[in-house]
């Protein structure tokens, strides 16, 4: 049954995954990155991830892609004649080459690493119980990832301070009201997460 | 009472609380123009049925044989299915809420909810949040620049007020150390301990508010803000999708206020009746919740609507701040060990 | 859920390729922000898979969720910014087409 | 120019809360004010002599309508509601109306007829429903228009009083 | 010319007319009842009082219209005495008369009640009843009278005596029950009744066919020419609603008719009744009729379509002719003969036998009320013998002009189907041989020129509007005409036309 619904999950989220990458119109790429966010919080939770499925629909649908969503419908990209992309024609050939290349690597890349694992599944019994107890996570967090936790809270200070300043910058020209707003949600948004996941912890 | 298997009395419960779910909607379409009447010194419908208590259906009615538009140059697949995808992020979140404790049922102890999980506070939170996209894409497959507005509108305000939601939720969900719902609930029907609303009255001030944002609800409703948007979102819809907007809507407040009675009420808790049997403790939940819900209805009528700039301003400047603050404070006391 | 490693490897290393080809064959910058973010994901079904390795029965493995979060931080704050650029981008050339950006003065 | 100082605002108010509470409360106070609905076809409008309804003509004692078709009204009627078609009879009073249509659809209740009407045979009753399922059937005609003076009573005896209110005393020639 | 000095202006009077003439020339209004310009003055009214002072005189009332005009009269119609006199007037011949204005059809044209108004005579001072005399007072066929409401004017009794000279009314009876009234109460005869109703300054006599028919301020009335016979009196055409013709009126035209006009042009209302358009014979042609194959009947086209096919007709057939009504007008008859001009032969109008009723004072008894002008132009008269046998001769017949169709009805009739009749007249006809007709507007509903009997040019105006669809019979010619050159055109340089019509 679950097994059934894994790889039925799995299908699903690469045939949006190929949506994102291939549909023409960025409104219609980002819902595909939407299903394929909400496939993959789906198999975590079959993995027995279950806190890590909540928050990846939580940070990911929750948040990030209505930032998207919101950018899309603000900037109106949906206007195919203005964005005249031409797959086939424009790539280029040194593009799709460089791409195939890339993707040969990653995949002898792959093959090499899972030669490397070992073969059979995880404990059944742990998959019920879960992997991501939220106690065991929350004391990790604040003792022995105590220093990568801050850099990551640095790192959303300036993530913060950097999206006011592109906001900012032009607000004396042609800044719109609504693309000020939607720096400011991003910045935001991007600075609220440790909280959630420092007290969730507790 | 017969003897059940498991599986059945799940079923049957899960038939009665999606059930009752629809109910609740239906009779908040008729509760929302009833108290507004009142307010307004008016009777409100009372054609259809005894009191117009049969007015919901008479609506559904007629929004069913109402003709079904969809506009020139409209995405039609996202403009069918936002309706859906507004109204059922509301009802799976509805799955996890503990009406009641343990209770005897066909032979079977079993808990008064449709599921039980361990992250079911951040549960709802994450299947709730997704409420939003019917609304986005609603907005934006109409092809009309009002209902783009108000899905932009409804995006921004989205992603403003659901982080103070989150933090105050945080504030309770770090009094009880779990991010049960039902352990929430239990912690505050000791006899010897305050309801979260006591306890943590900042917290409870600003769910109320993010409740009010999160379901775009008057004061906060900019999403379809008629005098400015026409209609917002659903400016271009008709027919039954229209009404599954209003659906989705009306359950979000339903899992809202039963959320708000989980978090800071202490469920079905009755005061001074520590022992009270499971049909009191559903019967206190359920005007609980319908205390919440009258609330909704009641300051839609009170209130006006705020400016959105003011809106961001709230959000960002007083809201967010303050659920800092007091999950902070919360900490601290807690550290302090004062809790 | 009883699924071999590999076949979540394999999930993840498909995610990976399918946002490695947007990120370097799509232009416009939303879609390519999206691949990014697809990559990153399949990053952290790679982590998580790899918990589930070193799990042993009554000690989970902590290093695949805690390095799950910090993606989805580093993510979240990506798509901040990304989009931050994007808007700026659309101001200055009204078009997301990362090609038009070449320029080094904006 | 007027500049107009704004109040500053005391800390309750800054803070929103007490004047939201204070919303509320009156508010909640409303829902349980008197009701000023009324159940309109069960319990129709209030209606008195000063009510201008839809003009209706007087039919006199003897059965006949006072009107004699002298069409003051159809010129008076400024939204070109009235049509009048005279004849003659065998009465004293040799001239009525064999046809007298007035478009309710157009009529806008103002009264004119009434005012210009020499015979006392047009007034404003106190019938102000108007529906039907066609535009035809809104245009109506003689029949429809009849009624018996004791209907109309109170509006006559009113506008009676008006006009002798208004009207100049004979005494000043 | 004599000067006499007019309000205070020095103004050219003549002197071979009364008084009141010099006033209302000059623009002072004095009210008259009894006086009418076109009758013998009697100054039984006494309401044209106005101040006259001559000499060395000092000033006195007089009634003006029984005043001969003087060298260096001095006339003053607003002074206070004049004024007054004519207010005291007033008064008396209102003590009798009915109020009753709302029932008046006199009411809007009232000479009695318009001065009434003016003097804001409103109410009355007298408490004794009205007199009471009959209401309803049938003086023949044309004329009912209402005896309370007449003032005595007389002017009825003198118009009987001096403009038809057949004297049948009198003032019969001594104080107030003084009434109008004929011999024995026989009923009045002749042809120039209806002028009674005109000259009663009040409401007195009316007209039965117009009695209670129409407000007067409801009519709009256009200035038009009697069609009913070769004197081509001086009209005006009163419609109500743009639709209903009530009324012929007499307007004043000193060279043809003055004031009046015959009973027979008066009453001819009956032909602009009836408007509805339709395919049956008798009704109005909107557009145009053409006869269908066989045994069908006929089918509506457009006017412009009927007049192609009527040129088709024409171009493909040789023996042709030509026949006019006598009521076209000069305008239309131009056209009509440019056209018979470019079909080779010669245009002829009815000529329909007199109607008998001819007399010294108007009527000529021709019912061709452009005879003259048709003549003048070139077409021959012709009888409807004459017509019958142009008809018999020719292949395809132009007959154009309101009430052709009429005056010819027999004769088409009695056409064979073989023979082709193209026919521009108001109203359908249903004979084998009309297989196009297309519709013209009646004389009250165009515009144009009539010569009458006497050379005098008389005006049409449209009094109302013609049915949809139907276009101005020089439109229409003037198409054919075009056509036709533009067949004659062709067939000068490729072959002969050849329409199957």
């Amino acid at each position: 049954m679950a097994e059934t619904l894994f790889y039925a999950l799995a299908l699903a989220a690469v045939g949006f995954s190929v949506g994102v990458i291939s549909a023409r119109s960025p409104m219609i790429s980002v819902l595909s990155l939407l299903g394929a966010f909400v496939c993959l919080a789906l198999v975590y939770l079959l993995a027995g991830f279950q806190f890590l499925a909540a928050a990846q629909v939580l940070v990911y649908a929750g948040a990030i892609m209505v930032l998207f969503l919101f950018v899309v419908m603000l900037l109106n990209l949906t206007d195919l004649a203005k964005v005249a992309e031409h797959p086939t024609r424009a790539l280029g050939l040194p593009r799709v080459a460089l791409a195939g290349a890339s993707a040969g690597v990653l995949g002898v890349l792959a093959l090499l690493a899972s030669a490397n694992v070992p073969s059979g599944s995880a404990d059944p019994a742990m998959v019920a119980q879960g992997f991501d107890g939220l106690e065991p996570i929350a004391v990790a967090l604040f003792s022995r990832y105590l220093l990568p936790f801050e850099a990551a809270s640095l790192l959303l200070l300036a993530t913060m301070v950097g999206v006011i300043v592109l906001a900012k910058r032009q607000r004396g020209a042609a800044a719109s009201g609504p693309a000020k707003e939607a720096a400011a949600v991003a910045a935001a948004s991007a600075a609220a997460e440790p909280q959630l996941e420092g007290a969730g912890a507790r | 009472m017969p003897t059940l298997p498991l599986w059945a009395v799940w079923v049957i419960k899960a038939a009665v609380i999606y059930g009752a779910l629809l109910g609740v909607a239906a009779l908040m379409s008729l509760a929302e123009r009833k108290v507004s009447a009142w307010i307004q010194y008016r009777i409100g419908p009372n054609r259809v049925g005894p009191f117009g208590l049969l007015q919901p259906l008479a609506d559904g009615v007629k929004f069913i044989f109402k003709e079904e538009l969809i506009p020139d140059g409209a995405n039609p697949f996202l403009f069918r299915i936002a309706p859906a995808l507004a109204a059922l992020p509301a009802m799976l979140a509805i799955a996890v809420i503990p009406f009641a404790g343990e209770v005897e049922l066909f032979g079977q102890r079993t808990n008064l909810s449709v599921t039980d999980l361990p992250i079911s506070s951040l549960y709802v939170l994450a299947v709730g949040g997704l409420g939003i996209y019917g609304i986005i894409l609603g907005g934006w497959s109409s092809n009309s620049k009002y209902s783009l507005l108000g899905g932009l509108r409804a995006a921004a305000q989205m992603v403003s007020y659901e982080l103070s939601l989150i933090l105050s939720i945080l504030a309770v969900v770090a009094l009880s150390g779990s991010l049960d719902l039902r352990v929430i609930a239990d912690a505050q029907q000791a006899p010897d301990v305050l309801w979260n609303v006591a306890r943590q009255p900042l917290a409870f001030l600003l769910f109320v508010v993010c409740m009010f944002a999160e379901t775009n609800r008057h004061p906060f409703d900019f999403a379809e803000s008629e005098p400015e948007l026409v209609g917002g979102f659903h400016t271009e819809y008709s027919s039954m999708r229209f009404a599954l907007f209003f659906l989705g809507e009306y359950c979000a407040m339903t899992v809202m206020s039963c959320l708000a009675t989980v978090l800071f009420l202490g469920g079905g808790a009755i005061p001074f009746w520590p022992e009270a049997p499971w049909w009191a403790a559903l019967a206190c939940f359920l005007a609980k919740m319908s205390a919440f819900l009258f609330l909704y209805l009641w300051v839609r009528w009170t209130l006006p609507r705020f400016r959105f700039d003011q809106l961001m301003n709230l959000g960002w400047k007083v809201m967010l701040p303050l659920a800092l603050l007091n999950l902070f404070a919360t900490a601290a006391l807690i550290a302090l060990e004062v809790y | 859920m009883n699924v071999p490693h590999q076949h979540l490897l394999i999930l993840a290393g498909a995610l990976f390729g399918l946002g490695c080809l947007g990120f370097l064959l799509r232009r416009n910058a939303i879609i390519v922000l999206a691949s990014v973010e697809l990559m990153l994901n399949a990053a952290n079904l790679a982590f998580i898979t790899g918990s589930r390795i070193h799990s042993t029965a009554g000690r989970p493995s902590l290093e695949g969720p805690i390095f799950t979060l910090f993606v989805i931080l580093i993510a979240a704050a990506e798509a901040a910014i990304g989009l931050a650029l994007v808007i700026a981008l659309y101001r200055l050339k009204q078009t997301a087409e990362l090609d038009t950006s070449s320029e080094l003065r904006g | 120019m007027v500049i107009v100082k704004r109040r500053e605002l005391s800390l309750a108010e800054k803070l929103y809360l007490p004047e939201i509470g204070r919303a509320l409360s009156l508010s909640l106070r409303a829902m349980f004010r008197k009701r000023v609905t009324r159940q309109y076809p069960e319990e129709p409008l209030p209606t008195n002599e000063v009510t201008r309804g839809q003009p209706r003509l007087v039919v006199k004692d003897d059965g006949n309508i006072a009107c004699v078709s002298c069409g003051m009204c159809e010129v008076a009627c400024p939204a070109y509601a009235i049509t009048i078609d005279g004849g003659e009879t065998d009465r004293a009073i040799e001239r009525e109306p064999v046809r007298f249509d007035i478009d309710m659809l157009r009529c806008i209740l103002c009264g004119f007829c009434e005012e210009a009407c020499p015979k006392d045979a047009i007034f404003m009753s106190n019938e102000l429903e108007l529906a039907d399922f066609s535009r035809q059937a809104l245009v109506y005609d003689i029949e429809k228009l009849k009624r018996p003076r004791s209907a109309l009573q109170k509006r006559i005896d009113y506008v009676y009083r008006l006009n002798d209110r208004w009207r100049k005393p004979s005494s000043t020639r | 010319m004599t000067k006499i000095l007019l309000n205070g202006q020095t103004v050219e009077a003549d002197p071979k007319k009364p008084l009141i003439a010099a006033c209302h020339e000059h623009g002072a209004s004095v009210p008259h009842y009894c006086y009418h310009p076109g009758l013998k003055a009697v100054g039984s009214c006494r309401i044209c009082q106005v101040e006259v002072k001559q000499g060395e005189m000092p000033p006195r009332i007089v009634v003006a219209c029984r005043t001969p005009v003087a060298e260096g009269m001095i006339v003053n119609t607003e002074a206070g005495k004049a004024h007054d006199a004519r207010r005291e007037c007033l008064e008396f011949l209102l003590k009798n008369h009915p109020l009753d204005c709302p029932i008046c059809d006199k009411a809007g044209e009232c000479d009695l009640q318009d001065y009434a108004f003016a003097e804001n005579q409103g109410e009355g001072r007298t408490v004794e009843p009205r007199r009471k005399l009959e209401k309803r007072k049938s003086l023949g066929d044309v004329i009912v009278l209402d005896e309370e409401r007449c003032i005595l004017c007389s002017r009825c009794v003198r118009f009987m005596e001096e403009v038809p000279k057949t004297p049948q009314l009198a003032v019969v009876g001594l104080g107030s029950r003084s009434t109008i009234a004929t011999f024995m109460d026989r009923p009045l005869k002749g042809n120039y009744q209806g002028n009674l109703a005109d000259v009663c300054p009040v409401g007195a006599l009316t007209l039965k066919k117009f009695r209670f028919q129409a407000r007067v301020w409801n009519l709009r009335k256009s200035l038009s020419t009697c069609a009913e016979c070769s004197r081509g009196c001086s009209i005006t055409v009163e419609v109500l609603r743009g639709k209903d013709v009530k009324r012929f009126r007499p307007r004043y035209n000193d060279k043809v008719n003055k004031w009046w006009m015959c009973d027979r042009g008066r009453f001819a209302l009956e032909r602009h009744v009836d408007v509805a358009t339709g395919t049956t014979a008798g009704a109005r042609i909107a557009g145009a009729l053409v006869r269908g194959q066989g045994a069908q009947g006929l089918e509506p086209v457009e006017s412009e379509l009927g007049v192609a096919i009527a040129a088709d007709m024409l171009v493909a057939h040789e023996a042709r002719t030509v026949i006019a009504s006598p009521f076209l007008t000069q305008e239309e008859a131009e056209v009509l003969l440019r056209v018979a001009r470019a079909l080779g032969t010669t245009p002829v109008f009815v000529s329909p036998a007199g109607d008998g009723l001819a007399d010294a004072l108007l009527h000529t008894g021709d019912p061709c009320p452009n005879r003259r002008g048709l003549t003048e132009l070139g077409f021959g008269a012709a009888s409807a013998a004459d017509c019958a046998a142009r008809l018999a001769a020719s292949q395809v017949a132009l007959v154009v002009g309101e009430r052709a169709g009429e005056l010819l009805a027999a004769e088409l009739a009695a056409l064979g189907a073989s023979q082709r009749v193209a026919l521009f007249d108001a109203r359908a006809l249903d004979a084998v041989a009309v297989k196009l007709q297309v519709g013209v507007p009646t004389h009250v509903e165009k515009s144009g020129t009539w010569i009458n009997v006497d050379g005098h040019a008389g005006r049409l105006t449209i009094a109302r509007a013609a049915p949809a669809g139907t276009r101005a019979l020089t439109h229409s010619l003037q198409q054919l005409d075009t056509l036709l050159a533009a067949a004659a055109a062709g067939s000068a340089t490729t072959a002969p036309a050849g329409g199957a019509r």
